[in-house]
């Protein structure tokens, strides 16, 4: 155990620093959930594509790095404390990425990976549908083979920044008289064939955040197929995997969270303005809480340098993480006292920041990505080995 | 001794119940969030109709002549319905004009009570004036003093809030003479505040009812797994705990609604103790609503966040959490103000 | 609605009050869980019974003063402040004597309520069996019909005094083939038959507290039988209703240790012992919830005296009260700080009282009368109309 | 950079673990509560020959020579047999003798190192001293002072716990010359109450994870209902959650066992978090592990009660959790003590 950066480590965190000072935007891009925004954020990754840090730790050969995880979240810590923009082809470079690293042929590899990088393609995910939501292997959207095409039918939800997206990846039934977890197949398919139609839905914000996809007749050539056909529910679990796990969630953010929350603590008791006596401890307590996230996730990040796996204790990250979202936001927006409830166009707003929006966006936490009661699930049967029935 | 509601006060609930069922659905409510004012003059109307606004004002001024005790019951509805219009402010500000009586009471109160007049109240539990933009006459302090101004002689600028069906505003007056002052506007400021709390409360029972009714809905016709999702005991066991929160958080309530209604000496933390319970089962409420609904919950043209924000703005309502846990500490533990445990009051000489 | 007291039941208060600071103990007794303690606690209760006040809600003819359920209320707020003994005859009182007024015979009344009310004669429950928890209508100690007598043969568990209490009431199968809820019988059984062996059980304190009682060809005499034959599921559920409601957890004992909390918080702050911060809100939060507790109970009484009932509600305060409880005694042993592990006997122990043996019998409150998992299905499928399945 | 154990620490560990399963079976532990010192000198002894107590005790002095990293993983054991010997109290003081060196440490460590010897360590944290009883030499702190007094110069007062495996004292001892003053007592002072509540909460990661594993198991086989109660998810959940907060506690405790082994600056705060994590997660496993239990669980002849009750003291030595709670403030809020995020320490010059 050595908890201390090679001098690597550290010349690399420097040189991120550098270029993030120079490059970052100043101010916030408009919302990646709007049209203008979402353009922005795609200017912002081919900024970031050609500094070299647009995918630290993919290979070279497809638009990144060839960095290992700790230089990743050297990275992501720099990442956050610049402020930058959130990463609008986030279901692209960390769950689809990944996955496509693992199943996808030389050809899949080399044809979607360089533009994910840079973001010339954006992604959206197709998982749930309208009756598949915690229980995925109710999937009924059927794909069904027509010489070298897959004809597919039925209907996707929750697919973040659909409306914009180039691309959808998801899970399909190519065997129409399967059930539950056999008969799926990954798929991947361009937004833009005949037959897709695309409509948003708003988030409680009111603001678009996500669609249905609709499929009729939608022709997709079979060499879209990722992993064998048959097998997407394999293919899908390690890209949930990742997605519960380590990318999307880089410790950084919770931390970059909790340190906001005890400077806007500092400040509201500097201006002497009413705050309950607990609120000193449960500050405190949530920077130990992303603290401990930071090293859980160091942890795991050398037992994977080690040669180890990531299995069932994503679940664990997931519950934690998400939970202690919502309690840092919750805290955030006590401090602000009558003021909480402001949108921050409100005149008396002032400098209320955006603890209302990052409470909206806290909520969803236990909800996606499989809802925290399906983690418990999976850590009380896969982890502890309590029975299933 | 009697803890208990009569059979007219239930009478008078499941009436308007049924009223605000029929009259001010969701989509109702929904559509208000879109409009300029948020508030429906013609409805409001409809409202004295049925003696919402008028019920604390006197019988001899064309009201109902209640209480606060009656008045619990028939939040909790407005709440239940998400009703967005300023019967809170107006309940705060008729009780103002009782106190102050004379020509004030006179020309107000019956005007309120036949939906001609809406109040609007600024208190010490927030820099903001909610429903300024509507009320006909304004309740506002300055320096010690409470004034009384009507809305021509006011100045308003809106404060968008998250809650489409909270709207605030800061306010500004030219002071002129004030109705009172002193020791006796203090008391008459804080009756303000304690009876606005206690009402935010009373409305945040039915906000909390409205989202688990919500979420039993959904649950019992949403299925996963082969089965309807309420059937699983992990939803079941939220929605338990969040239940027995809004039932102990009611005991409160309505304790409070009798404390403002007889100015109890331990009004005060009563009123901190039920606008607490009850906004935190409200709040509790939407969590595990939400939580229960999953993704679609989630969404702008669910109902689940109507009622959440409803639930977050009346938190703030009428002294925000940090406000109510001071004074309860106060009682409590620096027994600086008065607070005694129930049935363990000294005897009566 | 009216929260003021009536002159009569102040005049009742003052009364208890005054025969309460004549008469209670001015010292604790030994436990009654101990042989010693038990019949001390004994010699109390026939004090009570002298004076009038050993079962203040009961007909006169059966020990008690007719009094209705809100003077009940006045005397428990009048004892826990008087610190008086615990009822050692709690299972007989509280539970089984509701009971047998609403099923008994007459003959059945009057042979067991007066020497209830006088605790000459003591009562222990035999609900739970090894196999039967949570899950009570997996019972299978039968009592089987052989001319007047029902022979017993099983075992039963978790039977509090058992050791000493002079009688057991229970639920046996009386049909040996039935199934479930059906064909058990509630039968009043004298702990001095042969064939009953009784093994005391000690709880975590290493004290004793339960017993385990077993029945080898145990003859009982049929006038025994409380309720119909077969019926005894539904006399037990009256039986446990009681038990989650009311009587056992009168709100004085709550808000009597609310108040001790908050006594001893305000003694620790004014010895400059370290305290939270938080610590201030949590006990005052406490103090709330134990009015709360109050405050519903007087509801719940109100609604008895106009004519309504209690029905799965008592679930509500099986959770509300147990919860209270243990958070109760973690923040006054947390207020004790290094001391709190110490026994009593220590001597360094000083004032840190029974908070410590109050935990521990605030451990017990959510798994005792039916664990709050058990309430909480309650809850969700009787009040709330979840499914069952 | 490298957050992880290396293989033989993991063997080391799983050594200790087979060995104490072997040696010191519950029944075990349980016969320890009834002896008179509750401590048994063979059996240290033997823990001496399997390095336990030598760990931190210099190679040259008969020890293994390893550090608090080592130790984190073998505390655990400890912890999870529920094992009442004076390990920790024994580490403290080995790394006292270690900082003082000179003739104290070369007579004592060798002694350690072959279990010869026990060591007893006063500090901030606790107006008791554990296992003074057994101790041969005892570091107490005396007006700012450290001295080292040998068992036969004092008087100890036994202060019941209940938890049957904490021996407790009080210690008055005759004032000579003290091993250090000034800074340098207060330094070592400071080390040894971070490293027993590094240590502390090492053994209560092993707690917990042992009131888990009860659980589970009984959970399993227990049927209700038809089916094993693990079955039921209300059971599910509330393992589930007990379990996250295990683990993230685990990543504090090892962090701090880093802090401790190489006195980082932010040593204070790390260990604090770390205490504070782990006992909190042993106190949670221990009320989910009885409620899971039910009444078989509230049973003094059932094992949840002796781990339980090892959490509890464990909560209470080397600090209580408000004196750890006040020193993670004086670090996150305040910033008079050195706290930084994990990750965003500045750069190396």
């Amino acid at each position: 155990m050595d908890l201390t950066y090679t001098a690597e480590q550290d010349a690399f965190r420097k040189e991120a620093r550098a270029w993030l000072e120079a490059n970052a935007p100043s101010a916030p891009l408009a919302s990646f959930d709007t049209k203008a925004g979402f353009e922005a954020h795609r200017e912002w990754e081919k900024t970031l594509h050609a500094g070299g840090f647009a995918m630290v730790p993919w290979p070279v050969e497809y638009g990144g790095r060839g960095a290992d995880l700790l230089e990743w979240l050297v990275f992501e810590e720099e990442y956050y404390r610049a402020g930058a923009p959130g990463r609008v082809n986030q279901n692209g470079i960390f769950l689809l990425g990944p996955t496509i690293m693992e199943y996808g042929t030389p050809e899949q590899k080399a044809r979607f990976l360089p533009k994910m990088a840079s973001s010339e393609e954006v992604w959206c995910q197709g998982w749930s549908e309208p009756n598949a939501g915690s229980d995925m292997a109710a999937i009924q959207t059927t794909a069904v083979r027509d010489g070298d095409h897959f004809v597919i039918n039925g209907q996707k939800t929750w697919a973040s920044r659909g409306a914009y997206a180039h691309w959808l990846f998801g899970l399909f039934r190519t065997d129409p008289d399967s059930k539950r977890h056999k008969g799926l197949s990954f798929i991947l398919a361009p937004m833009d064939l005949p037959g897709m139609t695309v409509r948003p839905i708003q988030k409680i914000n009111g603001k678009a955040a996500f669609s249905e996809v609709f499929f009729d007749d939608v022709r997709v050539p079979v060499e879209n197929l990722l992993g064998p056909e048959g097998e997407g529910w394999n293919v899908a679990m390690a890209t949930a995997g990742f997605e519960r796990g380590l990318m999307l969630r880089s410790p950084a953010r919770f931390q970059s969270t909790a340190n906001r929350l005890v400077r806007l603590y500092r400040k509201t008791v500097e201006r002497g303005a009413p705050v309950a006596p607990g609120m000193r401890e449960r500050v405190a307590r949530c920077w130990m809480d992303a603290e401990a996230y930071s090293l859980n996730t160091y942890q795991t990040v050398s037992k994977l340098l080690g040669g180890g796996k990531i299995g069932a204790e994503a679940s664990l990250n997931k519950i934690f993480w998400s939970e202690l979202d919502m309690r840092m936001h919750e805290l955030g927006l006590e401090l602000l006292g009558p003021r909480a409830e402001l949108l921050p166009g409100a005149p008396a707003a002032g400098d209320v920041g955006d603890w209302l929006d990052g409470y909206i966006f806290a909520l969803s936490g236990p909800i996606y990505a499989g809802t925290n009661q399906i983690q418990r699930n999976i850590i009380a049967e896969r982890i502890l080995g309590l029975p299933r029935k | 001794m009697d803890f208990d509601f009569n059979e007219d006060q239930r009478l008078l609930q499941q009436a308007l119940r049924d009223f605000l069922a029929g009259e001010c659905p969701p989509a109702w409510v929904r559509a208000q969030w879109e409009t300029d004012t948020g508030r429906d003059g013609p409805f409001w109307k409809r409202l004295a109709e049925v003696g919402v606004p008028g019920l604390l004002v006197p019988e001899a001024q064309g009201g109902l002549g209640m209480d606060e005790t009656d008045l619990a019951l028939l939040l909790e509805e407005t709440g239940r319905a998400g009703l967005a219009e300023p019967v809170v402010a107006t309940s705060v500000g008729v009780a103002l004009l009782r106190e102050l009586s004379g020509d004030l009471a006179a020309e107000w109160l019956p005007k309120v009570a036949s939906g001609d007049a809406r109040l609007a109240v600024g208190h010490a539990g927030s820099p903001f004036v909610a429903d300024a933009h509507v009320a006909d006459l304004l309740f506002l302090a300055n320096e010690g003093a409470l004034h009384a101004v009507p809305a021509a002689q006011v100045r308003i600028e809106a404060q968008p809030s998250v809650d489409g069906s909270q709207r605030l505003f800061l306010v500004g007056f030219d002071v002129g003479e004030p109705v009172a002052e002193g020791d006796l506007a203090q008391a008459l400021l804080d009756a303000a505040l304690d009876r606005g709390a206690f009402c935010s409360a009373a409305e945040a029972l039915g906000v909390a009812d409205r989202l688990i009714e919500l979420a039993v809905e959904y649950a019992t016709q949403r299925e996963q797994f082969g089965v309807a999702i309420g059937s699983f005991q992990a939803v079941k066991h939220m929605l338990a705990d969040v239940k027995v929160e809004l039932e102990y958080a009611r005991s409160h309530v309505y304790r409070a609604a009798h404390s403002v209604a007889t100015a109890a000496p331990t009004r005060a933390v009563d009123v901190s103790m039920a606008k607490l319970a009850a906004c935190d089962a409200a709040n509790a409420a939407a969590k595990i609503s939400l939580q229960v609904h999953g993704a679609i919950g989630y969404t702008y043209e669910q109902d689940v966040h109507v009622w959440m924000k409803r639930a977050w703005s009346l938190d703030l309502a009428y002294g925000d959490s940090v406000f109510h846990r001071g004074r309860l500490c106060a009682g409590v533990i620096d027994q600086t103000i008065p607070a005694f445990a129930f049935g363990y009051q000294p005897l009566n000489p």
